[in-house]
């Protein structure tokens, strides 16, 4: 199964309707439907670990469904960001589940019938609506990379260029919401912060002076 | 390259995994022929000699959980970081301004969680 | 291979994710719905990027989703751990004294 | 088809029981032997064993009391394929319990008919129910003494069959993540020939006794090399009477290769090279900087992290929050364990009456672990160089190990968790 | 230096064995090391490797009462396939596996991969040992992952391209490890780490009586040595693309100079191993993120400006 991923860029240029390649076309739906059956397997499963494991073997199918899409860096980026924070996530659920995670049966569900139908609902107008809505076409090409650069890397060239040049923006948004993520993920997490030893009147003094 | 030579880099991705398998299955059946029995045992967990007085699987107080918030956070800058790697050369000094920028500012925040303590186990 | 195909599989990660995040009680599972449901929304993403729009604008949203993901999941560890340390709750409906 | 096997499976045989671990299981007045038994191991190229998963063969050093029954059969149990256990009570006895140990192990038949014979899950293993799943019940949650967070505590007993550990000592923790929140010592007591081998500590090995303490210090810090040496001048300072092994004794490092394959006993001169050796390996140890950072506690969460002890101010926060214990109990240990352990390398202290000082160590314990993460407390537990074959029988009396496996085991040293806390918080 | 060239599946086979045959080096000189310490000769040490595997090949297997066998399996399984899939992007010469165009990010994604392993590890044989040791190898993780993160980032940054191939041409004259010490310091420690073992690894310390492998015997405990051991090989084979310019050198060709390099690299982490104490996740949490992380960036600032400079 051969993801012919350094495919000659001018084979698509000439055909205007883009054809991804019979075996990435195989694996983005094989992926898929191993990615759909993982996570439905993580609200079944009773143990903790596994749940949160299903989950990031559901994130690697999809990861890897696009990197079959041609989108190198961001499918390996979703593989790596998503098992640091799967790994994050087990130790997480383990912690702040209410009993003893491992062994329990996990029935910690309420009206499961109704979401299944919500969900169920949902699905089918979402597969109605692709069915039906006629998609356009492909307007522009795959970005043409600096000279020599494979295919992947070409993509990842302009999204690189993207994010310096006319997508700027998106950087200086998203440095402060990470300050932000910091500190109040710092301060929510923590029981107290640096200046509960100096006491309530914060000068310290109140508590037997073992300074 | 025309497209049908060059298989792709992620058939030997793959080509791996298939071999890690088989490697693993095949020391598995050799131990099965060489061991001083097929079947495993089962035991109770070791603990100096004395039996368990509980199942080990418990919600583990991971005394570490601010450090894992200080580190989702700044971990989003790898995500700006790789694809800024393949255009510094081209677009010059202001792609390098605007990324120090941004980890300067996320700087900020780790030395401010590391006088709060969150480095230190809770 | 069209781009149906990519959205449909896409469009059944997102309500497995919905139904993980309508059904479950704890506030740790609701989150795994919502990483799903995310998952969903790269996969589409994805599979736009290629059959209709493959410019770059397309991955930056890509990025921003998978920032998206990671910041919310952030918050709610630092959320579901003051839960936790202060009323020992972890069901969502618990968490519930903004309530009158 | 296994027929055809069998030839191979002799020379796998041969070639294990070259490399074999060996769990080494020490009582109070066994330590000579012990002593011994490791030497013996590293002439014959084997390895001492980090668990009963990785242990071929189990030799018990000194003569179990009783109380040892239990842990001794369970520990048998829990080694998995080729099996094989021997129990030295004198250094004299050494070289023959290996032979035997070697022969049983390469005994290929004899060990599948034994690994044929033993039944795949542990008899007393209950199928149970959801809230007690294989016959035991699940970890129970405690509000813990430093951030508050209600989290599962586990019931952790170190010892008695632990490497690197004190002869004998149990200490049963309750660890809350790797923090230790409560101990409780107990001490298993060697059978009857206790009483001359406290004459042997006295006489003459208090130098190798302090040396072995500080390799295990050493070993337990991950610092095997230094370790090594250690072990080399705790070889060459024992008395002529124990160091009687076979005269097939292999080459050791240069500097002491004469000092060990001498006949004479530890003459006068002979000691004097081992304290200089002595001196020299503590001298490095002090000047190293990395072992001193590496030893060195780190600062609670909530006392501003630097690395000053000047900065620690009085702990203002709630009554009953044990911040301050946590604090306390990691500032006292900051740089306990460096300070014990150049201690022990240090070759002219003295140390008149170690029963004695080993009681007081051993009472002061569990208070003093309260707060500490559980590699610190083993850390600590190997510098203080506990001496339980100096214990006198009221000293074993106090610390006898309690058998009613209740809750909660403490009861007796003063209530519950908090109240327990309460009586010891700062004035 | 031409453009790397991608070759067949079947090499593969070719890469495990080299893999196989690096790791038993490294384990015979860790255990030659060990025994020239402890004052036996060196040459019985370095049989180590052969004799610990036909003792682990005759030890029986071992589960624990009530485990997670399933996440047992994939861990002990996992850590043979990871150093494998690291390895796989490494060019041997003008030869790789998988000549993929991301192939920095695909190497960060399986050492993220290797925490997943150790935590399985541990969670798995329901054993207080094993946990504690799987919960202390994230929190070290935790503090070397983002500096090594930096460290793979500043070669990339000097060669202007995420593929292996371009980064180990991208060395003419002057390897990577000349201008960016710093980083090649970090990324070292990296490696140290995610080896799960020695100074800066507890999964696996003596302290916690072998933390992750206190429970395993066995194959398994065979597998999780190898794993471990090729994990190292694994670590210093791609620093050679990365920092010791790939295959180029004077007389030898370059394939033979990519083992050269990544065999004395692995000796000197294995000496360097040997020689630094246990370090314990609290202690390096600090270090990681206030000495290691602003010494990454520093570093990665001066390489930036450097490269800015020159084009």
């Amino acid at each position: 199964m051969s993801l012919a991923f350094s495919e000659m860029s001018s084979v698509v240029l000439e055909t205007p309707l883009p054809d991804l390649s019979v075996l990435r076309g195989v694996a983005v739906t094989a992926l898929g439907v191993v990615a759909v059956v993982t996570g439905a397997l993580v609200f079944k499963v009773d143990s903790m670990a596994r749940a949160t494991y299903l989950l990031a073997a559901s994130f690697v199918a999809v990861g890897a469904a696009v990197v079959a899409l041609h989108l190198d860096y961001v499918g390996v980026v979703v593989v790596l960001m998503m098992l640091m924070e799967m790994a994050v996530m087990g130790v997480f659920m383990v912690m702040l589940m209410g009993m003893n995670p491992a062994l329990m049966p996990m029935s910690m569900v309420h009206s499961k019938r109704r979401a299944l139908v919500a969900a169920g609902a949902s699905f089918v107008v979402l597969a109605v609506g692709i069915l039906l809505v006629d998609w356009p076409q492909r307007s522009s090409v795959p970005p043409e990379g600096p000279a020599g650069s494979t295919e992947g890397g070409a993509t990842t060239y302009s999204l690189g260029d993207a994010l310096m040049g006319d997508h700027m923006l998106v950087m200086m948004v998203v440095s402060p919401v990470m300050l932000a993520t910091i500190v109040a993920g710092v301060v929510l997490a923590q029981a107290q912060g640096r200046y509960a030893r100096l006491g309530d009147d914060l000068r310290g003094t109140t508590q037997g002076g073992r300074r | 390259m025309t497209g049908a030579e060059a298989t792709s880099g992620w058939a030997g991705l793959l080509a791996v995994l298939v071999l890690g398998g088989v490697g693993v299955t095949g020391a598995f059946a050799v131990h099965r022929l060489t061991a001083v029995a097929p079947r495993g045992l089962t035991a109770w967990p070791w603990l100096s000699g004395w039996h368990p007085s509980e199942h080990a699987l418990s919600r583990y107080h991971a005394r570490w959980y601010p450090v894992t918030v200080v580190f989702l956070a700044f971990d989003v800058e790898m995500l700006f970081m790789y694809p800024w790697v393949l255009v510094v050369a081209d677009v010059g000094l202001s792609a390098v301004v605007e990324m120090f920028v941004f980890l300067g500012v996320l700087l900020l925040g780790v030395l401010w969680a590391h006088r709060e303590g969150a480095f230190s186990w809770q | 291979m069209t781009l149906e195909v990519v959205l449909v599989v896409a469009a059944a990660l997102f309500s497995v994710g919905l139904y993980g995040a309508l059904s479950q009680q704890v506030v740790v599972m609701v989150m795994m719905g919502l990483e799903l449901m995310l998952n969903g929304v790269v996969l589409a993403a994805a599979g736009f990027w290629w059959f209709t729009a493959p410019e770059p604008s397309l991955q930056v949203l890509l990025v921003v989703v998978l920032a998206a993901m990671t910041v919310e999941m952030a918050m709610g560890f630092a959320v579901a751990l003051l839960l936790h340390r202060t009323s020992g709750a972890d069901m969502t409906d618990m968490a519930a004294e903004l309530k009158q | 088809m296994a027929v055809s096997l069998r030839p191979l499976q002799r020379v796998l045989a041969r070639w294990a029981v070259r490399g074999t671990a060996v769990l080494l299981v020490e009582v109070p007045g066994g330590w000579a032997a012990r002593a011994a038994v490791e030497r013996a191991l590293v002439e014959r190229g084997w390895r001492a064993a980090s668990s009963p998963a990785d242990a071929d063969a189990v030799v018990v050093c000194g003569t179990p009391g009783e109380s040892w029954g239990e842990v001794l059969e369970r520990t048998w149990e829990q080694m998995p394929g080729p099996r094989a256990r021997a129990s030295v009570s004198a250094p004299s006895e050494v070289p023959g319990a290996l032979e035997g140990l070697a022969a049983s192990l390469l005994d290929d038949d004899a060990q599948r008919a034994d690994a044929a014979s033993r039944d795949l899950v542990p008899a007393d293993v209950e199928n149970g129910d959801d809230m007690h799943p294989a016959g035991l019940d699940l970890a129970g949650g405690e509000d813990d003494l430093r951030d508050g967070l209600e989290m599962d505590v586990l019931r952790v007993p170190l010892g008695p069959v632990l490497p690197d550990w004190p002869a004998g000592l149990v200490l049963r923790t309750v660890l809350s993540g790797d923090v230790v929140v409560r101990a409780r010592v107990e001490v298993l007591a060697g059978a009857a020939a206790r009483r001359d081998s406290a004459d042997d500590a006295r006489r003459g090995d208090d130098v190798a006794r302090r040396l072995d303490a500080a390799a295990q210090v050493l070993r337990l810090a991950g610092a095997d090399d230094v370790a090594a040496r250690a072990v080399h001048l705790r070889d060459a300072a024992l008395p002529a009477g124990l160091r009687s092994l076979s005269p097939r004794s292999a080459p050791s490092p240069s500097g002491l290769r004469s000092l060990l394959t001498s006949s004479r006993g530890a003459g006068a001169e002979e000691a004097h090279e081992v304290r200089g050796e002595a001196a020299r390996l503590r001298g490095r140890v002090e000047r190293s900087r990395v072992l001193a950072w590496a030893l060195r506690e780190a600062d609670v969460a909530t006392s501003s992290p630097t690395s000053g002890a000047e900065s620690d101010a009085a702990q203002a926060s709630a009554p009953g929050d044990l911040r301050d214990v946590g604090l306390d109990a990691r500032r006292r240990t900051r740089d306990d364990v460096r300070t014990l352990l150049l201690g022990l390398l240090d070759p002219d202290a003295r140390d008149d009456d170690p029963g004695r000082r080993t009681r007081a160590a051993l009472e002061a314990l569990p208070e003093r672990l309260v707060g500490v993460d559980v590699v610190t407390a083993r850390l600590l537990v190997a510098a203080l160089d506990l001496r339980t074959d100096a214990l006198g029988d009221d000293d074993l009396a106090a610390f006898a190990p309690r058998d009613d496996e209740d809750e909660d085991g403490d009861e007796a040293d003063g209530g519950d968790a908090h109240a327990h806390h309460h009586g010891h918080a700062h004035g | 230096m031409g453009d790397v060239v991608q070759v067949a599946v079947p090499w593969v086979l070719l890469a495990a064995v080299l893999l196989g045959v690096a790791a038993l080096g490294v384990t015979a000189l860790d255990g030659a090391l060990a025994a020239r310490a402890a004052g036996r000769s060196a040459s019985v040490g370095a049989q180590h490797p052969l004799v610990e595997t036909a003792r682990l090949l005759r030890q029986r297997r071992r589960t624990t009462v009530a485990a997670d066998t399933l996440l047992r399996h994939v861990a002990v399984g996992g850590f043979v396939v990871a150093p494998l899939l690291m390895v796989a992007v490494v060019p041997l010469g003008e030869w790789v596996l998988a000549d993929a165009s991301v192939g920095v990010v695909w190497f960060n994604a399986v050492d993220v991969l290797v925490w997943v392993l150790v935590w399985l590890a541990g969670w798995g044989p329901n054993a207080a040992w094993s946990l504690t040791g799987g919960y202390r190898f994230l929190a070290q993780a935790m503090a070397y992952e983002l500096p090594l993160m930096f460290a793979l980032t500043a070669p990339a940054v000097a060669a202007g391209s995420l593929r292996v191939g371009d980064v180990a041409a991208a060395q003419p004259g002057l390897p990577h490890v000349v201008w960016m010490p710093v980083a090649f310091v970090v990324y070292c420690t990296g490696v140290l780490a995610f080896s799960v073992r020695g100074p800066l690894s507890p999964a696996g310390g003596a302290a916690i009586s072998g933390g992750v492998l206190a429970e395993l015997s066995g194959v398994d405990r065979l597998l999780v040595l190898a794993g471990r051991a090729g994990l190292l090989v694994a670590g210093a084979a791609f620093a050679v693309p990365l920092f010791l310019g790939g295959g180029s050198g004077p007389l030898l060709p370059g394939w033979l100079w990519v083992l050269v390099k990544t065999a004395l690299l692995a000796a000197a982490l294995v000496v360097v191993r040997r020689r630094l104490p246990d370090v314990r996740p609290e202690r390096f949490l600090a270090l990681g993120w206030t000495v290691l992380l602003p010494a990454a960036l520093l570093q990665l600032l001066v390489v930036s400006v450097v490269v800015v400079v020159r084009s």
